[in-house]
């Protein structure tokens, strides 16, 4: 049988002394709809390890990351093979909340590297400087032509969340943009 | 490139939005007992004003909420925004 | 002076002081307004005319459009009134005396999709049966008729053919529109600058008089051709209009030699650019998405025209944006416009012609002029009443625009 | 030819070409400044007089200049950089596109700053270091390759230091600042509504992108964009050797070259005292200064200075030999000279001020248009606003700068030290004179590109004209390359002068944007080829794309289309494909469809409001179609409902309105219905969807998904079944759209391929495409949303009045039915046609007539064709149509207008093929 693919099937990571961009493929991810004033809301954050974020554009990182996506909207993110899905469905009981896996509507892709902000800069209009865009900051934006979640996952790295049908032109996109970035110390590998 | 205030997700390129058009319009209680003038009005005609505007938004490429905003469609300035709760 | 054009006649019109009262007022000194005027004046023998123009004459849309001609419309309805005032382009130049350099260069609707293919040759079918001359042009027909088309099938959407209207082309638009002013002018309209209409005063249901920032006018007849600000003015009436007002951006390059032959428009790609006679490339860009009187549209608008238009003419690469603009279009629920009468007695409307306005100028000149002297439609702008939106009759012409309003 | 570098002037030697001849100049020239080096005077001739024309200016205002080179149509000599080898050929008012393709690369950035500051000149510099200061963050922009503006220019001192010095140490301190963005080079361009400014930089052939847009969105803006000098209209004042006199200064003390050896000149103000003794010092003999006023500024000694007096003639033909200069009580005087230098005042550069928004007022002093009221979050410093004296500026930025910042929230930190600058002498009021009076004004130019004279303009004030936007039509003043930015104010003053209006009344005409021209591929920046816009692909493509397949652009998607064997063309392939679902069993890449999860306890009851039909009454496990409807009662999407749970529905939608549909279900959620509870979650990438068709699909199925019951009373038509299909988590669903018995089988997108190739494992299966679907689902009279239907089509109108609920109080679109047009007889109805030789395919989009001859136009249209295709299984050719009545004309012979002919056609049911519906349970 053929093994799982993702969704940019010939990406190639890259990697220079500035930047380095990688695919994160197959991540577990649940769209999580409930009001955040329900008791729902305080169990399955209980459940998860950290009150769901409620803050916009902010995300937790306990047993699983959260990111806030609207106001009674969050996109669970587990590591590959993880089963928030079930975690979240035991807290929530019977209250009405909306649990969707969109484990593979999305792909992620990261970005890391002291010249991150650059790259993303070319494509993103959210003000990317640290002390507005630092880490535990997500949004979802446009990246170039494509709607993105971004999440600032350190001091110069992110998670860009592409849908899958998008990926390919991210990639490209991303790479032809990264060009003047990656002279310095450039690696490529499978 | 208008910078439009999202109520959740703060200031944002207006190319992340969708144009709702006027505000307040509401869909009508009973679309049957309208006369068609009645229902034509709620189909096709709506305030153009040159000045305040109250108009709806939805952050699409954003958080995916509606929201209300008042402009002035003669300056673009945005005077106010409610959320829609 | 440049003499790439023929010379301007030694008058023009002159600037009388508004009289206190008028038979017809006509509110907007556009190009429609202009050419009411001109064909009340002409067909109809009324002459106690004034058209009121707030600020000068024909700088509102006439001054901002990219003058493209034509009339293949899908609709019998529209081919019916395009095509009246294509016929009456042809000879307009002679008509007024004046050189309006109506070049009937022809233009290309590009088709980039199998839908766009299909509503293509149903415009084309459709136009041929109302007598508009269309024909479907292959990708190698499109080369022919414009070469530097890339019509290689490795862009992003590829060229899979084109309707073709040779008849259409261009004018220039303030030749055009001094053309009917000068001429209404000679016979007798008074054309009034810097006067806006404030208010239309409206008494047992019928229109009294205009208030002006020049004072207060009366009229037997007020007829609105306000464009953008239609609903403005209208609504001092207490009459609604189904119109939405929305900057609608355009830009020139700097002159150039001639490369491009003919006019092109594509739906898909929105794009629609002619090279000018002085030699400019005149692009038409997208129509900003939100209600807006302010003349100016966002930036992005223009960076994802240039991006379409070279996709389609990548000898373009070079060449430089001079100026970009915006004209305040308004827009009706169907694209088409309204033409006719107003639930006030004497209170006529010609409005929401969103991005077809300069193209009608003498068909809708020569309706519009006939609803006012005879208190009802002309057959042709009959189907463009208010009442269509009661009744759910639509001339739904979106496909129509290389704009997706 | 004599070199006219002053002398000891050093620099790299850099070798040129213009109009084909061979030439050097230094490195940090422009084209103009080298060209005046090498005594080039002559560089143009006037686009519609064919007069000669000279260098006129030293920057982006230049009007005379142009040329092309390379793959560029057009610039300006005054701001091109001179490059080893450069080439370029004189232009005559027009560019000329190059053949040769662009191969540069293009890009942007969004940049965000607490304050922007445009120009950095004194001003400039000033303001940026005093916001910097204060921790805001800055950017300064400029379009120079040398900081300082003006300094370099005029070699004044600043803090004891030549300006360019200090201009260029004060930018690099600014530029080591962490939260300091320095862009020379840099043009700002445009400036629109929430202080969001575009400029574009050139970063030059040997950069990664050769030109970049920066979309620059600053809290605070501080525009120090400087001055433009004015020219005077006077007869002869086009002529080669005819100069701004502070363009001539630049020349002088920018790039050590001498304009010419002997000059007058000729100036309303004290700036050009200052420029005469600045070229008097690098080698130029002044023969007299020519002020308008009756008091003269401070020449330096010796110098003849003829106060009261205007020039009145030009003699020399191909250039400036000689200068007549008049005054009130004196004998006219011939000057010999081969430089003419001119200055009638400054003009503050207000372009990006008005773009802003900004109101310009009209300044009695200085008799130029300055800033005035404004919205938007903006201050102008300098020259931009009148302030001319170098201490002037330093301050005017310095608070500019403080006070921009302070407006962003910052406090005073390291206060900005204005450094001193030399004494300036007390200056005499500047004279306003913008055209010299004359019996006849045939070449006293206003715009020189434009060839437009004061006598063209008088011609258009005598035609009636009185707005200055009229008169810039009638003459085309200000249109060309130049944008007008010497010509713009002085077409006004002069139609001011004729009308007997004061300048102020008059006023300008509309400053756009740009400010400076910009090539179209720099703002299509990095959207070209195959990232102009994304391509979306699903998770078998890779397979479509290594099978052959021609691809459809579906809006943004690429689905095949069909696929070719060797030798097969489309007609054969579809054939093929049609044959294989229709006696065995074909396989289609189906993830394009749009898919939404809609959940919560009024799930149902939102879906009914939405479609047509009723959802609430679909049983759990089951499957049915729906349509929806826009409020005016045509359709909008359709696609099947699955239910899931009580409170659990798949919606899918088409492939185009994906998106579309779900922002529809939220608008209504969100702004209409927020009582209901019900969330809507798109999964339309999260499942791979492969449709299985025809009468072997059960066997294929059954083969692939041993745990599942495939026989037709286990897995009824309409139904779903979660399951195992080859190894692999599957949802299938048993519905057709084709007829056939079929099966859409969903897994997740990473195991799309998987499943696809298992599918195609079984030996048995043809792979089509979406022409294939097609002719299947014409054949069977289901229309294509889009396609059989065009924003003005029913429900009813297609023959589906089965799917519009008659229980159900209301739904969208409900009310619309029952208006005067949509309950007409006569409305067109979908309705399937066949030719009379059955091997004519009509073209989709021909139109029906009634007659079997065609009168003269307009003739009434009875509809059109939608849908067309060769159907091997109706052993014809057919078509789907909207026909005006046509479910009242069955059998009717209609015709078809094809060029000359016209082609009958038999109006049949929509339904052609298996009307009984025999087929879909195999």
């Amino acid at each position: 049988m053929a093994e799982r693919l993702s969704p940019p099937a010939r990406f190639t990571p890259v990697s220079s002394d500035d930047l380095r961009i990688a695919e994160v493929p197959f991540l577990t991810q649940i769209n999580l709809r409930v009001d955040p004033k329900s008791r729902a809301a305080a169990d399955i954050g209980l459940a998860l390890g950290a009150p769901l974020p409620t803050d916009p554009g902010t995300c937790t990182s306990a047993q699983a990351d959260v990111l806030w996506m609207g106001p009674d909207e969050w996109l669970v993110v587990g590591e590959r093979g993880d089963d928030p899905e079930g975690t979240i469905r035991a807290a929530a009981g019977t209250a009405h909340v909306g649990i969707t896996d969109v484990s593979a509507q999305r792909t992620v892709i990261s970005v890391d590297g002291p010249r991150s902000r650059d790259l993303l800069a070319h494509g993103c209009a959210l003000d990317l400087h640290p002390r507005v865009f630092g880490p535990g900051r997500c949004a979802q934006t446009m990246l170039a032509r494509a709607l993105v979640v971004l999440a600032a996952t350190g001091e110069e790295g992110f998670r860009v969340f592409v849908r899958s049908s998008f990926a390919g032109y991210l990639a490209d996109w991303l790479l032809d943009a990264a060009g003047e970035y990656l002279r310095k110390g450039t690696v490529t590998s499978r | 490139m208008l910078l439009i205030p999202c109520p959740w997700c703060g200031p944002r390129d207006e190319a992340e939005f969708h144009y709702g058009g006027q505000a307040h319009v509401a869909y009508p209680e009973n679309p049957a007992a309208l006369s068609d003038e009645e229902w034509a009005r709620y189909l096709f005609f709506r305030d153009n004003p040159e000045g305040r505007f109250a108009e709806r938004w939805n952050h699409t490429a954003g958080c995916r909420r509606w929201f209300n905003a008042v402009r002035n469609t003669a300056t673009n300035e945005i005077e106010a925004r409610e959320v829609i709760a | 002076m440049t003499k790439d054009f023929p010379d301007h006649p030694d008058w023009l019109w002159s600037s009388p002081e508004p009289r206190r009262s008028y038979d017809v007022v006509i509110v907007g000194g556009g190009g429609h307004g202009l050419a009411t005027a001109y064909y009340l004046a002409k067909n109809h023998g009324i002459t106690d005319v004034a058209v009121l123009e707030r600020g000068w004459l024909a700088g509102g849309n006439m001054a901002r459009n990219t003058t493209i001609i034509r009339s293949n419309y899908l609709w019998d309805e529209s081919a019916g009134i395009y095509e009246h005032a294509l016929k009456l382009w042809e000879g307009l130049e002679d008509d007024l005396g004046y050189p309006i350099l109506f070049s009937q260069r022809g233009v290309l609707n590009l088709a980039h999709s199998l839908q766009d293919v299909r509503e293509s040759v149903r415009r084309v079918h459709a136009n041929r049966l109302n007598g508009v001359d269309a024909e479907w042009l292959t990708p190698e027909e499109v080369k022919e008729v414009c070469p530097i088309v890339d019509v290689s099938p490795d862009v992003r959407y590829p060229v899979l053919g084109a309707t073709y209207q040779p008849r259409a082309g261009i004018a220039k638009h303030d030749y055009v529109a001094w053309g009917f002013a000068r001429a209404a002018a000679a016979m007798g309209v008074h054309l009034i600058e810097n006067c806006e209409v404030t208010g239309v005063e409206v008494a047992g249901g019928r229109v009294q008089a205009v208030q002006t920032t020049r004072g207060r006018i009366a009229a037997g007849t007020v007829a609105l051709a306000a464009a953008g600000h239609s609903s403005v003015v209208a609504a001092t009436a207490g009459v609604e209009l189904p119109v939405q007002t929305h900057p609608l951006q355009a830009l020139v390059s700097e002159l150039l030699e001639p490369v491009h032959p003919t006019v092109v428009m594509s739906n898909a790609v929105h794009v629609y650019v002619s090279q000018a006679h002085k030699g400019e490339l005149v692009m038409g860009a997208g129509i900003d998405p939100y209600n807006s009187y302010r003349r100016r549209g966002a930036f992005h608008i223009i960076e994802q025209q240039m991006s379409a238009a070279l996709e389609l003419f990548p000898i373009f690469a070079r060449a430089h944006v001079l100026r970009t603009w915006a004209g305040i279009v308004d827009v009706t629920p169907d694209a088409s416009p309204v033409v006719g009468t107003t639930p006030v007695d004497g209170l006529l409307v010609n409005c929401g012609w969103g991005t077809g306005g300069f193209k009608a100028t003498p068909g809708v000149g020569w309706c519009y002029a006939h609803t006012i002297a005879h208190g009802e439609p002309h057959p042709l702008n009959a189907p463009f009443s208010l009442e269509r939106f009661t009744t759910g009759a639509l001339v739904d012409e979106h496909g129509a625009a290389a704009v997706a309003h | 030819m004599t070199s006219r570098r002053m002398a000891g002037w050093q620099g790299e030697p850099v070798r040129f070409r213009f109009d084909g001849r061979d030439y050097e100049g230094v490195r940090g020239d422009t084209l103009a400044s080298a060209l005046l080096a090498n005594g080039v005077r002559t560089v143009a001739a006037s686009p519609a007089l064919g007069r000669p024309r000279g260098i006129y200016a030293a920057w982006t205002e230049e009007p005379n200049a142009l040329v092309r080179y390379g793959v560029e149509p057009m610039a300006q000599a005054t701001t091109l950089d001179l490059t080893e080898g450069l080439d370029a050929t004189s232009l005559r008012g027009r560019g000329r596109l190059s053949e040769e393709p662009d191969t540069s690369r293009y890009d942007a950035v969004h940049a965000h700053c607490d304050v922007l500051v445009v120009g950095a000149g004194p001003a400039g510099l000033a303001a940026a270091a005093a916001a910097a200061g204060t921790g805001a963050r800055v950017i300064i922009a400029d379009d120079r390759p040398v900081a300082g503006g003006s300094l370099p220019d005029t070699a004044e001192t600043v803090g004891g230091v030549p300006g360019d010095e200090w201009a260029a140490t004060t930018l690099a301190e600014l530029g080591g600042r962490p939260d300091v963005r320095v862009l020379s080079r840099t043009s700002v361009f445009g400036y629109y509504d929430d202080n969001y400014l575009v400029a574009v930089e050139r970063r030059g052939a040997d950069a990664y992108s050769r030109e970049r847009v920066w979309r620059i969105r600053a809290r605070q803006v501080v525009l120090a964009t400087g001055a433009h000098e004015r020219p005077i209209a006077f007869a002869g004042n086009d002529r080669p050797g005819v100069m701004l006199a502070g363009s001539a200064r630049a020349y002088a003390n920018r790039h050590g070259v001498l304009p010419g050896a002997r000059a007058v000149v000729f100036t309303t103000n004290d700036s050009a005292y200052a420029a005469a003794r600045d070229l008097a010092a690098a080698g130029v003999e002044i023969a007299a200064i020519v002020d308008t006023r009756d008091t003269a500024g401070h020449a330096q000694d010796g110098t003849e200075v003829l106060t009261g007096h205007v020039v009145t003639a030009v003699g020399g033909d191909e250039g400036v030999s000689s200068v007549t200069v008049s005054g009130a009580g004196h004998v006219d005087r011939e000057i010999e000279a081969d430089l003419l230098l001119v200055s009638g005042g400054w003009n503050p550069l207000v372009h990006l001020f008005s773009q802003a928004g900004g109101e310009l007022r009209h300044d009695d002093a200085t008799g130029s248009f300055v800033p005035g009221p404004v919205r938007q979050a903006v201050e102008v410093a300098g020259a931009a606003r009148g302030v001319f004296t170098l201490a002037g500026c330093l301050e005017d930025g310095a608070a500019a700068g403080a006070r921009a910042a302070e407006a962003a929230g910052f406090r005073m930190g390291d206060a900005f030290r204005i450094p001193e600058t030399p004494a300036e002498e007390p200056a005499e009021p500047a004279a306003h004179l913008w055209l010299v009076e004359a019996a006849d004004y045939a070449t006293h130019f206003v715009d020189l590109q434009r060839d437009v004279t004061v006598a063209d303009v008088m011609k258009a004030t005598g035609a009636g004209l009185r707005s200055v936007e009229h008169v810039k039509r009638y003459t085309t003043a200000g249109t060309a390359h130049d944008q007008g930015k010497l010509s713009g104010v002085l077409t006004s003053a002069v139609v001011g002068h004729a009308l007997g209006l004061p300048l102020a009344d008059l006023g300008t005409t509309t400053f756009r944007a740009p400010y400076v021209p910009v090539g179209f591929s720099t703002l299509a920046g990095r959207d070209r080829g195959a990232l102009h816009d994304p391509v979306r692909t699903t998770s078998l493509h890779e397979w479509h794309v290594a099978y052959g397949a021609p691809f459809e652009n579906v809006g943004q998607w690429k689905r095949p289309w069909y696929y070719p064997r060797a030798g097969e063309d489309m007609e054969a392939a579809v054939l093929r494909e049609c044959h294989a679902v229709r006696t065995s069993v074909g396989a289609m890449d189906a993830s394009t469809l749009g898919k939404i999860d809609v959940q919560g306890p009024d799930a149902a009851e939102f879906l009914d409001r939405l479609y047509t039909n009723m959802m609430s009454t679909l049983k759990v496990g089951a499957i049915r179609y729906g349509v929806m409807c826009r409020p005016d009662g045509m359709v909008f999407d359709d696609g099947t409902v699955i239910r899931l749970a009580d409170d659990r529905f798949l919606v899918t939608t088409t492939t185009g309105n994906a998106a579309a549909v779900l922002d529809w279900m939220e608008e209504w959620l969100q702004t209409e219905w927020p009582h209901l509870r019900v969330y809507c979650t798109s999964v339309t990438e999260h499942w791979a969807t492969v449709a299985l068709a025809g009468p072997g699909s059960r066997d294929v199925l059954a083969g692939l998904a041993p745990g599942l019951a495939v026989d037709a009373a286990s897995f009824p038509f309409m139904t779903w079944r979660d399951t195992e299909v080859a190894g692999l988590a599957a949802r299938v669903c048993r519905i057709s759209f084709s007829g056939e018995l079929a099966y859409e089988i969903n897994v997740n997108a990473w195991d799309g391929l998987a499943l696809w190739e298992a599918v195609m494992g079984t030996g048995t299966v043809t792979p089509y495409g979406t022409e294939t679907m097609h002719v299947l689902r014409a054949e069977k009279g289901y229309p294509i949303v889009g396609q059989d239907t065009d924003g003005t089509v029913t429900p009813a109108d297609l023959g589906m009045d089965w799917v519009v609920s008659k229980k159900k109080p209301d739904f969208i679109g409900k009310r619309s039915f029952a208006r005067a047009d949509t309950s007409r007889p006569d409305r067109k109805h979908l309705v399937g046609l066949l030719p009379a030789d059955p091997g004519r395919l009509l073209p989709e989009g021909a139109h029906l007539v009634e007659t079997g001859t065609l009168p003269e136009p307009p003739v009434p249209t009875l509809g059109h064709v939608t849908s067309s295709y060769r159907s091997a299984v109706l052993g014809s050719t057919f078509a789907l149509a909207l026909v005006s009545g046509g479910r009242d004309r069955m059998g009717e012979e209609l015709y078809v207008p094809l060029g000359d002919e016209l082609v009958p056609v038999t109006v049949t049911s929509h339904i052609l093929y298996d009307p009984e519906g025999a087929r879909r349970d195999g």
